[in-house]
């Protein structure tokens, strides 16, 4: 056994004082798993109903894409439809709404197309918010399979811009 | 006006796309990812989803805001109240970019948002202001200061922002010493300007605040006062419509002093003009202008019938207001009870979490302004406000006898919320009785009800 | 009065709750046992569980009902609409227990809910009725009646009981024999009474009823008409106040009748007495009175400003009306879109099952009355009204426009609801101009909507 | 085994003292799990969000108890407060809103007492709706472990009669 009763005691008054709604804690062969307040332990599934840290449906890593929000029968047309990306591969979203440039400036060639490939760190495109613009760049290295927006087309947070199919 | 951009969450979110409804334009929401799923982004028109949860990358950036309200196509841009609703390079942007702003335009925001400012013009328009200081260079400064003014005990202010940040009592040149960088640096943490200045404190005082709307053809008219004494820590906890027990006359002089000051500010759009009275005295003075619409702005639309954020939306127009001076009747009395998630017996903490079952009672004279609804997230990376509950009857006491009904029979499970406190206050003889001072909920209520 | 037990459920359960806590009055919920966790449930100030989830051992059941008031120490109770509102039996009970039965007494609601009867008293009073034959003894019977009447079509109706049940249009008298046992056996099976009658049928009619409230002093007050035309298969879809295109001179002739019919019955309590109009003699002729509070009652409140269940608690009470006739203005026009659990596109069959998400928009003169809210269940014993969606505007124009944006923005995910014809209906253009038939929309609108 | 029983108690009473709703400990071989305030264990689907059939929660073939039921602090002061049945044996509950009597009629024995043998079919009491009896029947064969409404108590739809412990 790596952890004695008391070493447990210990573990579970820290996690206590914590914030933390939902914990897991493993060591060697032992693993302490606590919930409160709704959360439940080792709940994997069920992505609309549970809330893994407190504010979940909220603070979920990967926002909803905007075409996923519900607009009313009574909405104006939508300013920006963006495609749904094509399942598998790593998605890169923009970090903010704005406009997408796809390349440094008007006449250049893009930064990728589909079939480029990248490095972790490159620049993939631009977002531009009121004259600011924000490089957006891979996390990870592969070959880009789908750019989701065209260039100067309008995104919000959150909204798909690449595919890249990862490097094993 | 087509269209028009919420640049804010929340109640006062679902409030505004209701006046939008109301005067027939479209509603479009802007949204950090942690509300994409909100009451009012359901109820809205269109949703623009801005940035990240946090409010820096959200609701507090000028620049994605607008950036929403182009992308969108809107004319026109409410900032609601907080986050960027009182920030004049909002205004400017909008202005740039041809948007329509829901509020007054940017210098006269400038010059409203500078209590420093306001209160000279408050001065040459002869409305009685607290005497304080110019804003103080450095502690020696501030010293020498406290000298010439009257007496002791003094209040120690912030020229800009508000909400009681770097607010201090000072008690004697000790305190000033001790209290003068602290709020300074506070000042300059919250609002990006840590001048501050002194003036007298008052002991015994009633917060009292006149609500403005005033067009761009000239019209200024006030909607009565309204009495935000019960507060804690600065923040308002309940509000009433308008200042029972003001003698009238103070009431009136009072309100004519707001629009006296708004017309000296060339004021355009709604405003609240905020007083301290003195209870022994009856002696009033200039504390502050917000301009914007506020929190209690609900209470004066029950007691009056005018519907405050409408009249914005016709401003932000060009349009008159739809209503005369002599047509404004206070009608009645009004009470909100702003419901918090916060656990009251833990020093008011946040209580995010999911409301499970939302519950308040229908009735003659109640409204709830509110974003909660069974299985409602409150997000913890902003404000606790959870619910308004409001109430309106024929006078005081049936007002407080309505609202302590409403409140037993109203309740969020999940979450912890202030209900339990507002019943309390509603059940406290002092109260009912009325009207409390600034300090009675702090000094006296709340060290009696936590020891229960 | 105490305490009032509500032996009802749905939307009307949590309308009676609201006026019980408008007249500080406590509010006992019977429940079956699938409505445990009602919205109605959770307002009321206390649930008993009565029976299990079948309306005959629950809401149907006279003994139980009566025994929940007793176990609760009520002192009242009030029926609401459907179930046991208009059952003697139910009165006679509560009297021989000293509880306060809201609506008439047991006689005056034996001889209003005999259609027969009821067209007795109005003959009596001069009032027009359809010339309809006596009860019919068998077929042959009916047959020599159909001879002496005008002329085909006739309408075959039963005397108990409402809701189009038992009734058949014949055209001829093979219609006749063919339809006479099917009315019969149907009316005996849903009222306990198989009396049947003739009556000449008019075929571009208007369903006209005149909401009445009178008190246990002798006053006799109408609130107005309200059109009912909009219906499918006898059951009302759409409703309006007051009929507009009415002319005013045959609206007030109906108005007065109504009135007149009620105090020819000694009738006590809110009633509904409906008529007939023919759209193009602009006769009209008395159909039946429904001793109750009608589901359509809002659109009353909203042209009239009267409440008509708090009113109807004030009568129990034996308190005289809060009003004179005098007082009654019929202010602008208001409509009611009933929405349904039911799958317009597959003969309306109801579609039980959890809201996962409902939505409605907040704004000036829109109204919803409803039970359901994010995760209320729309149980399968009961019927399939979920909300109504009323608005109320300064004409029917404003007010048909109004109820399209409302409409617009109303929906329930997880489950189907007749919302989207509702939104056909307010949009086609024979509709906008009104005012139709009883007709209308299962010969005319429904046939093309079902095929595009 | 990698914990001692003491070992598995102090860890048991640590998340007790603990402000856990749920929470999991695994040592080796030895998993000890506990769930509190309507948290449960290993549940891996979401529990609040799933009707099973549509209307799941009306439906529920075992009506709550009305002591369960929302009663907001203005209630009028409850009418029968029953007791909660002890935990396992059947439960019979009351088929109807009404009166219990416990015997025949006044002055009688009662038809059944804590330590009654009854058969499946024996009447253990009577549920008066307005001078309508209706006899109370066990469904199952047993002794009788308590009884939970007294004489002429006033019950509801579904509230705990008696509780029989089942012969095998």
């Amino acid at each position: 056994m790596t952890l004695s009763p008391a070493d447990i005691k210990i573990i579970v008054a820290t996690l206590q004082d914590s914030e933390w709604d939902e914990a897991e804690v493993v060591v060697g062969d032992v693993r302490v798993a606590v919930a409160r307040n709704g959360a439940s332990l080792g709940a994997p599934a069920a992505p609309a109903a549970v809330p893994a840290p407190p504010p979940a449906p909220a603070a979920a890593p990967v926002p909803p894409p905007p075409a996923a929000l519900a607009a009313p029968q009574a909405a104006p047309a939508p300013v920006s439809e963006p495609e749904v990306p094509a399942e598998g591969g790593h998605v890169i979203t923009a970090p903010s709404v704005g406009v997408f440039w796809r390349a440094p400036e008007p006449g250049a060639p893009p930064f990728v197309e589909v079939g480029s490939k990248v490095a972790a760190g490159d620049t993939i495109g631009i977002v531009e918010v009121m004259k600011l613009m924000s490089n957006v760049t891979a996390d990870v290295a592969g070959t880009v399979t789908a750019v989701h927006v065209e260039n100067a087309g309008a995104v919000e947070y959150g909204t798909p811009l690449v595919t890249i199919r990862p490097e094993n | 006006m087509r269209r028009l951009l919420i640049a804010n969450r929340g109640e006062i979110a679902v409030r505004i796309v209701r006046a939008c409804f109301d005067e027939g334009i479209e509603s479009v929401l802007a949204v950090s990812a942690a509300d994409t799923d909100s009451l009012a982004a359901r109820l809205a028109d269109r949703v623009v989803v801005i940035g990240p949860a946090s409010a820096s990358e959200s609701y507090l950036s000028v620049d994605r805001v607008v950036a929403a309200a182009l992308h969108a196509e809107c004319d026109a841009l409410h900032p609601g109240y907080g986050f960027l609703s009182e920030r004049p390079e909002l205004v400017d942007a909008c202005e740039e970019n041809k948007i329509a702003y829901v509020g007054p335009p940017a210098d006269i925001m400038r010059r409203a948002g500078s209590k420093l400012g306001a209160r000279e013009v408050a001065e040459q328009a002869g409305i009685p202001t607290g005497k304080g200081t110019p804003g103080l260079v450095d502690v020696e400064d501030a010293v020498r200061a406290a000298e010439k003014l009257d007496n002791f005990p003094l209040l120690l202010k912030a020229s800009a922002g508000g909400g009681g940040r770097g607010m201090t009592i000072v008690r004697g040149e000790e305190d000033l010493r001790a209290g003068f960088s602290r709020s300074s640096t506070e000042a300059e943490r919250a609002f990006g300007d840590g001048t501050v200045y002194l003036e007298p404190y008052i002991e015994q005082a009633r917060h009292v605040e006149v609500q403005i709307l005033a067009d761009t053809h000239g019209t200024v008219c006030h909607l009565g006062e309204r009495d935000c004494s019960t507060q804690r820590r600065y923040q308002k906890i309940i509000e009433e419509a308008p200042g029972a027990g003001l003698p009238e006359e103070l009431a009136e002089k009072i309100r004519t002093s707001a629009v006296e000051l708004c017309r000296a500010l060339g004021y355009v759009g709604a405003g609240t003009v905020e007083f301290l009275v003195d209870v022994k005295t009856h002696r009033f003075v200039f504390l502050e202008v917000n301009a914007r619409v506020q929190v209690e702005h609900p209470i004066t639309e029950m007691i009056t019938g005018i519907d405050i954020v409408r009249e914005q939306l016709r401003i932000a127009q060009g349009k008159p207001l739809s209503f005369r001076q002599e047509d404004v009747r206070l009608d009645g009395h009004a009470i909100e009870c702003r419901i918090n998630a916060e656990n009251p017996r833990a020093d008011f903490l946040p209580t995010p979490g999911r409301i499970e079952k939302w519950t308040v009672p229908q009735g003659a004279g109640v409204r709830v302004d509110t974003y909660a609804h069974d299985g409602a997230v409150v997000a913890p990376w902003y404000d606790s406000l959870v619910a308004k509950v409001i109430v309106h009857a024929a006078d005081r006491p049936a007002a407080v006898a309505l609202m302590r009904r409403v409140l037993d029979r109203t309740g969020a499970e999940g979450i912890s919320t202030t209900v339990d406190v507002h019943r309390a206050i509603l059940a406290d003889p002092a109260f009912a009785e009325g009207p409390v001072t600034t300090r009675w909920l702090e000094e006296h209520f709340l060290p009696a009800w936590l020891t229960q």
